[in-house]
């Protein structure tokens, strides 16, 4: 299978520090492709600078045959990412139904004149739409929280809202960041599964990361291990398990 | 002559367009007319007709209440098979021993989960096709017995079935239903489960312009009477809720006419309520106090006829300001008739939900009399009996105290072991008929329990009182060869939580609320009063609060919540084996590989 | 125009700029440790000014309305960071910056009750024997041949008082166990709580002394102007000061004060022609700060945000 | 304790989206409008000149300001700005446009689009600056619209008084009060127009709160980096969110000048009236639509009640600066104590009623 995802030599600094440095790494279409490391080790500095949010001195991302050196967010949009982020980034003012129907924006055709006058084309439109976000709220199984503010909801739950306003968006590739971080273990459970039916049966590539090494050996395909901003390992879970730079990473030998 | 799927033809021949089934989907309520409904069936019924169904053949359906399965047991029937409910957290043992006794050939599930049970036990029967509703999460399996129904149904014709379903004969078995007590499989007939359904029907004068949810599985065969045959049988229309985490809401939105629920439902309302109100502010939960209290001293005087225009003028306000909102979270409303089976409500609960106009009418039955012998009738006031024998049957208490029937409707069982002479079945219950006939259920007879005095009582009522707090969720009495009587008591998460919180108790987890001192004398406090009402003999002297709830899952409660004796016997052996010994704690090495301390109270 | 009048522009600019700095700093001092926009500001001005006034019209002296009203601004300061600000500290930043909104209606609506309405003349010099506060104003020229430029004494008066306070304030944060908590607030409240500074006495006392300058700088914009509710608009003059400065920033507040006050002057003499009409005073303050934002958003010595996902 | 919602459900997605999904709700707005449409206008010309229309007028405005503020989260201190262009607009529409072709409703309209186009230029800068800082666009936009129109009096017809009347003909609608035999210029007819205008455009706003436009809007407010991960363009929805906002403010000044005190005057709109409504805002609750017509009630009608009360119990005890200072600090302690305790405002506070009705006395 064809890379979907190339990152280049990227380099990533804040003022004086750089957060990332020189990292290229490829996803294949179709794989789950798990990013691990430990903290700070510029993971989410990574999905963010795939999506565009922030943007890399140094280096390109080539995204479905695309070179580019930035990309803006709403552009990694359009062209079929969806990401969810670290710390939960819900619409706290709204609740679950629109926050998933907001991952539905640029199937809206609709003008504001039509949507405030609530005819025709709007109203077929938030019709077709809800149908499409119901199904997801059908697949992560939370219906009985449908029209709860997502102020209200755990944890948890939130997460798998979140993994809902992605998912709706019927994106190409789903970036994301940490799902499973401050789950119990059934929840987690449950949000391996929907990863892979994700993956699996809706053939979404999925690049997450993860601090869970059990999920991640379980679920992924192809492991990138980061450290201090930089790779020390890629590869099968298998192979990056084997690799002596990771297991030193993670025991903590000194640098 | 009537069948299950006659029935369907006749209501589409009489009022095609009328609502036969609602179910919540994608967020919305769609619904199938009596023609949308013949015309899924005929679907279905062409999709089974390619894996030669034919008469006699036995199928299993296995799941939720989803429409796909609703239309199949009428598929199935219209093709002269036999359908047999499964429950879908049956546990893999009793799968086994289902699918294995009925001989069933085909399974018909409704997703993974079932699937994934199924496959657990597949070489150990006869099943030799599964067909599964939803296919999700099963991509990758590569079994080449597993075939999705619409698959089947894309592949199928849509040739009209009304021969199919004339050539049918009304004698023929339409089910076989499973008692979980019992251990063993009923065969019904379409006459017998229709014709008890249009006693339930005559009685109660239901019509088609009634609604009714069924939001348990149609395995508990009287769940399968009141709601399945019951709707089709009078067309009314059957609401099925959206998935197993919004029942309540999905009730409140239909606001049904017709409720059937086994008693623990009712028993969940009440602690529902009481979870509400213990977190209500201190006026609000004051003056709930008071109105229940005037509540139930009106309502005993209109029971004894004696109710001034000022009481009722009293009572509209208190419904008004006080038990209205319940009914309406409750989806209780429109209620005119509340079906209770599996258990009696202990009196105080039966008097307030007839207090607040829900009129709670007990019912006795089981598989093996179509789901129903007895019903209480309409403004029936007392809480301990289950009404008297339908017409067509008859009851009497044998010499062991076993209650018998003999009843027009009635289920043979397929091993055929109680049978009994001249057509009187024993029922397995213990009880006794009051003066007018009506029947008094005491408790299951294996349940029954001897102290070393030789006293023998059933356990079931004073569980029943112990349970009717609504700080307790379930309670086992044990006192089998002992000297007084113990109880297991497990309380309700959400009443208590919502109690504690009250008190400012701080706790982290189930586990640990449950070994709290407050909550032990809350329980013990309770257990007092219950034993006033108790003789002498039977007072409970010593209690364990248990450290979980019990888990369908392991048997340890049946479908309808119902405690398993024999399981828990297993399970928690190690409480029993204290508690016989005269110990003051024990040690639990429980079914998730941890161990607990437990104590043991006396009162 | 010749260059001598460009000089007295500019040095009544600086002057006017140094107004809005000493109400900007009171802004700044909020904002920096507790991240509100305190709107009520200008009322702040407007109640001690007020209540110093009408004290002294009552025949109480100088220092001893000056020494009460301090006293009134540190304990109205403590009861608003008790009774608005701390039930409010979970609030998101909108909320409170719509608390001092409610705040400052209340307190124009409040110290026009207890007092009155009117307008009050504040003459300083009545009071205090102090040459500088004598309305004569300087002749340039008496001293510098060259520079034929009249500067009122009382602008240098005020811009004495301001650089005091500056002084006095730089010394209270440094150097006080106090100030140093703040600082220690304003960088990081989570790390400063955690290393046990009560957040909430870090707060009162930062509304305490807000109000003293409050009482400072509305003793002085009175003297310029009046007493009297027109002194609620010196929020909004200082409002693009702040701006421009970085809300952060003390020193940031005194530059964007003088870059405003220059910059409105000359925008009036040189840019009224151009936009054909009068009093473009009145707006282009904002329309500087607004140029000056879009290309720097977070003001001049505003902190950068790197905006965490 | 009175809403029963049992037996109420819904069978498709248009149902679902319902504003009043209850009969109940239905019912008692049904009324509301036969109230508003048919009792109201023969109540007295006092009653409609001095409460109910400065009311409409305000309100619509309030409206406006909540669907920048309250539901796009960008803070305006401009709001009297615009309605001071929707007056002046409306004005030299009606002045200046052959009377063939224009008449008040349009005028108003139009006026509106213009004040939403001069919302769009000040709200240029949100693009680049957020939060705080975009007050000073605002504040910019407040003074240089009335600075402007101050400066350059053609736009008041070279009036040398700064007001100037408007004129009976601007109330012919091309002959249709003589063709109805109504007083065009009458307070009720003047009613009946703020009152479709308002009702029209406050469903409006709630359509665009439900719909994508008010979802693209609240995601801005709430999250923006998230909101352009999700492919919105958070710099449309800010311009888009000021030019409806400041069209209903230009509409609002429009009917406040021409339907209301009659006359076209500059010194309504100083920036105290943006507060006003500001207050007016915050107090109804932001994002609300009902709200911010609660909220310009209660702000407008305060001071009249509490006059009204001074004049009946204590014998006009209180003089207008009485009354101007009690009401700024009843104003303050009520935005102050509805922050701490119920930040939604009046709206909150009515869902919260609504709530207890259902539920009561059942906390959840």
């Amino acid at each position: 299978m064809s890379d979907i995802l190339k990152v280049e030599n990227v380099t990533l600094q804040f003022g004086g520090v750089k957060a990332i440095t020189d990292i290229s790494f490829n996803v294949k279409e179709g794989e789950i492709c798990a990013v691990i490391g430990p903290n700070g080790a510029g993971k989410s500095s990574m999905l963010n600078v795939i999506n565009g949010v922030y943007l890399p001195q140094i280096g390109t991302v080539t995204y479905d045959g695309v070179e580019r050196q930035s990309i803006n967010p709403r552009d990694a949009a359009i062209a079929g990412m969806a990401r969810t982020f670290q710390n939960i980034a819900l619409f706290q003012g709204m609740n679950v139904l629109e926050n998933i129907m907001t991952g539905r924006n640029l199937f809206m055709k609709s003008t504001w004149l039509e949507q405030g006058l609530n005819i025709g084309r709007a109203r077929e439109e938030e019709r077709v739409n809800r149908l499409a976000v119901e199904k997801v709220i059908k697949f992560l199984q939370i219906e009985s929280i449908r029209k709860t503010p997502v102020s209200k909801l755990p944890y948890g739950l939130q997460k798998r809202v979140e993994l809902g306003r992605a998912l709706v968006a019927e994106p190409k590739i789903l970036l994301l960041d940490e799902p499973m971080a401050g789950m119990n273990l059934e929840e987690k459970a449950d949000m391996s599964c929907f990863i892979l039916e994700i993956n699996k049966e809706q053939g979404i590539t999925t690049v997450m990361i993860e601090h869970d090494m059990g999920v991640v050996m379980d679920i992924s395909d192809h492991v990138v291990v980061l450290d201090y901003g930089k790779k020390i390992g890629d590869g099968s879970p298998s192979e990056v398990m084997a690799n002596q730079d990771v297991i030193d990473a993670y025991l903590g030998v000194s640098h | 002559m009537a069948t299950i799927p006659g029935l369907v033809l006749s209501h589409n021949n009489n009022h095609p367009d009328a609502v036969a089934l609602r179910y919540k989907q994608l967020g919305i309520w769609n619904s199938y007319s009596w023609s949308d409904y013949l015309a899924e069936v005929t679907s279905s019924t062409n999709a089974l007709k390619s894996l030669s169904i034919g008469k006699g053949s036995v199928v299993a359906v296995y799941g939720n209440n989803v429409p796909k399965l609703i239309f199949s047991i009428s598929a199935i029937q219209a093709l002269g098979g036999i359908v047999v409910p499964i429950h879908p957290e049956s546990t893999s043992s009793e799968l086994k021993k289902i699918l294995s006794d009925s001989k069933t050939e085909i399974l018909i599930a409704e997703d993974q989960q079932q699937v994934d049970t199924f496959l657990g036990i597949e070489s150990e029967c006869s099943v030799n096709k599964v067909i599964y509703l939803d296919g999700r999460g099963m991509a990758t399996y590569k079994n080449e017995n597993l075939n999705s129904f619409d698959d089947l149904i894309v592949k199928s014709n849509n040739a009209s079935i009304e021969n199919d379903i004339n050539s049918i004969n009304e004698n023929d078995t339409a089910f076989y239903l499973f008692d979980e007590h019992e251990d063993s499989l009923y065969k019904v007939s379409h006459a017998a489960i229709i014709n008890n359904s249009s006693k339930i029907i005559t009685l109660n004068t239901l019509t088609e312009k009634d609604s009714i949810v069924s939001y348990l599985p149609l395995s508990i065969p009287t769940n399968l009477l009141f709601t399945f045959v019951t709707s089709l049988n009078s067309g009314m229309s059957l609401n099925l809720p959206e998935s197993n985490q919004t029942i309540e809401k999905d009730i409140q939105e239909i606001g049904p006419t017709i409720l059937y629920a086994p008693s623990f439902v009712f028993k969940h309302i009440i602690t529902s309520i009481a979870y509400r109100i213990e977190s209500a502010n201190e006026a609000n939960y004051n003056r709930y106090m008071n109105h229940y209290k005037s509540l139930m001293e009106i309502y005993n005087k209109e029971v004894s006829g004696e109710s001034s225009l000022l009481d009722k003028i009293k009572k509209s306000w208190i419904m008004l300001t006080t038990f209205a909102p319940a009914k309406n979270v409750f989806g209780l409303t429109k209620i005119k008739h509340a079906f209770v089976s599996d258990g009696v409500l202990s009196k105080v609960n039966f008097d307030f939900f007839h207090a607040i106009g829900v009129e709670i009418q007990h019912s006795f039955g089981q598989a093996a009399s179509c789901g129903c012998i007895s019903v209480q009738p309409d403004h029936s006031v007392s809480s301990e009996n289950a009404g008297k024998a339908m017409t067509g049957c008859e009851i009497k208490i044998n010499d062991d105290s076993e209650v018998c029937f003999k009843t027009d409707c009635s289920a043979e069982n397929l091993a055929g072991s109680n049978n009994s002479n001249d057509g009187w079945v024993n029922s397995g219950y213990v009880g006794k008929l009051d003066d007018v006939g009506n029947i008094v259920i005491d408790g299951r007879l294996e349940d029954m329990i001897t102290l070393k005095s030789g006293k023998k009582f059933s356990p079931e009522n004073i569980e029943n009182l112990i349970s009717c707090s609504p700080f307790v969720k379930a309670a086992v009495i044990l006192g089998n060869n002992q000297d007084s009587v113990s109880a297991i008591v497990v309380i309700d998460p959400n009443s208590v939580n919502s109690w504690a919180d009250r008190k400012n108790i701080r706790y982290t987890g189930y586990t640990e609320l449950a070994s709290k001192e407050e909550v032990k004398d809350l329980v013990k406090e309770h257990i007092s009063c219950v034993n006033d009402s108790l003789e002498s003999s039977l007072k409970v002297k010593r209690f364990v609060v248990l450290h979980r709830t019990l888990v369908m899952n392991e048997g340890e409660v049946s479908k309808t919540m119902e405690v398993m004796r024999k399981k828990i016997a297993i399970n928690l052996k190690d409480v029993l084996t204290a508690i016989e010994t005269n110990k003051d704690n024990c040690k639990v090495d429980d079914i998730d590989q941890l161990s607990y301390e437990l104590d043991i109270n006396k009162i | 125009m010749d260059w001598v009048y460009l000089i007295e522009v500019l040095v009544g600019g600086l002057m006017s700029g140094v107004m809005y700095s000493l109400v900007a700093i009171g802004f700044v001092l909020i904002y920096k440790s507790s991240g509100i926009f305190n709107f009520a500001q200008g009322t702040m001005l407007l109640f001690a000014s007020l209540t110093f006034v009408k004290m002294t019209e009552n025949g109480i002296d100088f220092w001893t309305s000056l020494f009460i009203a301090a006293g009134i601004m540190v304990i109205f300061g403590v009861v608003t960071e008790r009774y608005v600000i701390r039930p409010l500290a979970n609030q998101d930043l909108l909320a409170l910056f719509m608390a001092t909104v409610g705040l400052a209606t209340f307190q124009e609506g409040f110290s026009q009750f207890i007092w009155d309405s009117d307008v009050h003349g504040l003459q300083m010099s009545k009071f205090l024997d102090i040459g500088l506060l004598d309305p004569a104003p300087i002749f340039m020229s008496d001293h510098v041949p060259w520079l034929d430029i009249l500067i009122p004494k009382f602008d240098i008066f005020a811009s004495l008082v301001a650089g005091s306070l500056i002084v006095v304030l730089a010394f209270f944060f440094q150097k006080t166990k106090t100030g140093l908590s703040l600082r220690a607030v304003s960088d990081d409240h989570m790390a400063a709580m955690a290393v046990g500074i009560p957040l909430q006495t870090v707060w009162a006392v930062v509304w305490a002394v807000t109000g003293i300058i409050a009482l400072v700088a509305g003793l002085l914009w009175a003297e310029r102007v009046s007493v009297s509710f027109t002194l609620i608009e010196a929020v909004m003059k200082a409002l693009p000061v702040i701006l421009i400065g970085g809300l952060t920033s003390i020193p940031g507040a005194i530059v964007g004060g003088l870059v405003i006050g220059v910059g409105e002057k000359l925008g009036e003499i040189y840019l009224a022609d151009v936009f054909g009409g009068q009093g473009i005073e009145l707006w282009f303050a904002y329309f500087m700060a607004l140029m000056f934002l879009v290309f720097r958003p977070q003001g001049m010595f505003g902190e950068k945000l790197i905006e965490r996902v | 304790m009175i809403y029963r919602e049992t037996g109420n459900f819904v069978t498709n997605y248009f149902k679902d989206r319902e504003i009043f999904p209850l009969k109940f709700d239905k019912v008692v707005v049904i009324l509301g409008l036969l109230y508003l449409f048919l009792y109201v206008p023969t109540t007295s010309e006092y009653f409609l000149s001095a409460h109910v229309i400065p009311i409409l007028a305000v309100g619509l405005a309030t409206v406006g300001l909540n669907i920048l503020t309250g539901l796009t989260g960008q803070l305006s201190l401009g709001t009297a700005g615009f309605m001071c262009v929707g007056a002046f607009g409306t004005y030299n529409l009606m002045l200046r446009v052959p009377d063939a072709l224009m008449s008040l409703p349009f005028a108003l309209l139009l006026s509106g689009i213009f004040a939403g186009l001069v919302g769009v230029i000040f709200g240029l800068p949100a693009i680049r600056i957020k939060g705080f800082y975009l007050l000073v666009s605002t504040l910019a936009a407040q003074y240089f619209v009335w600075w402007f129109f101050n400066s350059y009096a053609w736009f008041l017809n070279y009036e040398s008084s700064g007001v100037v009347a408007i004129a009976p003909k601007f109330y012919d609608y091309w002959g249709l009060g003589n063709f109805l035999g109504v007083d065009m210029q009458g307070y009720p007819a003047r009613y009946l127009l703020a009152l479709v205008i308002c009702i029209g455009l406050s469903y409006f706003a709630k359509n665009l709160l439900r719909s994508n436009t008010g979802r693209n809007f609240m995601s801005v407010r709430d999250r923006d980096i998230a909101a352009s991960v999700m492919g919105i363009s958070v710099p449309k929805a800010k311009l888009l969110a000021f030019f409806i906002s400041c069209f209903y403010c230009g509409v609002a000044g429009g009917i406040y000048s021409f339907l209301y005190i009659g006359n076209v005057d500059l010194m309504i709109y100083e920036v105290d009236r943006s507060f006003t409504i500001l207050f007016m805002l915050i107090i109804g609750g932001l994002g609300s639509i009902s709200g911010s017509w609660l909220g310009a009630i209660f702000v407008y009608e305060f001071p009249i009640i509490f006059t009204w009360v001074g004049d009946f119990i204590f014998q006009g005890a209180f003089n207008t600066a009485v009354v101007e200072n009690v009401s700024n600090m009843v104003y303050g302690v009520f935005i102050i104590a509805l922050l701490i305790r119920e930040p939604g405002g009046f709206a909150a506070l009515w869902a919260t009623t609504k709530q207890k009705l259902r539920m009561w006395p059942y906390p959840h």
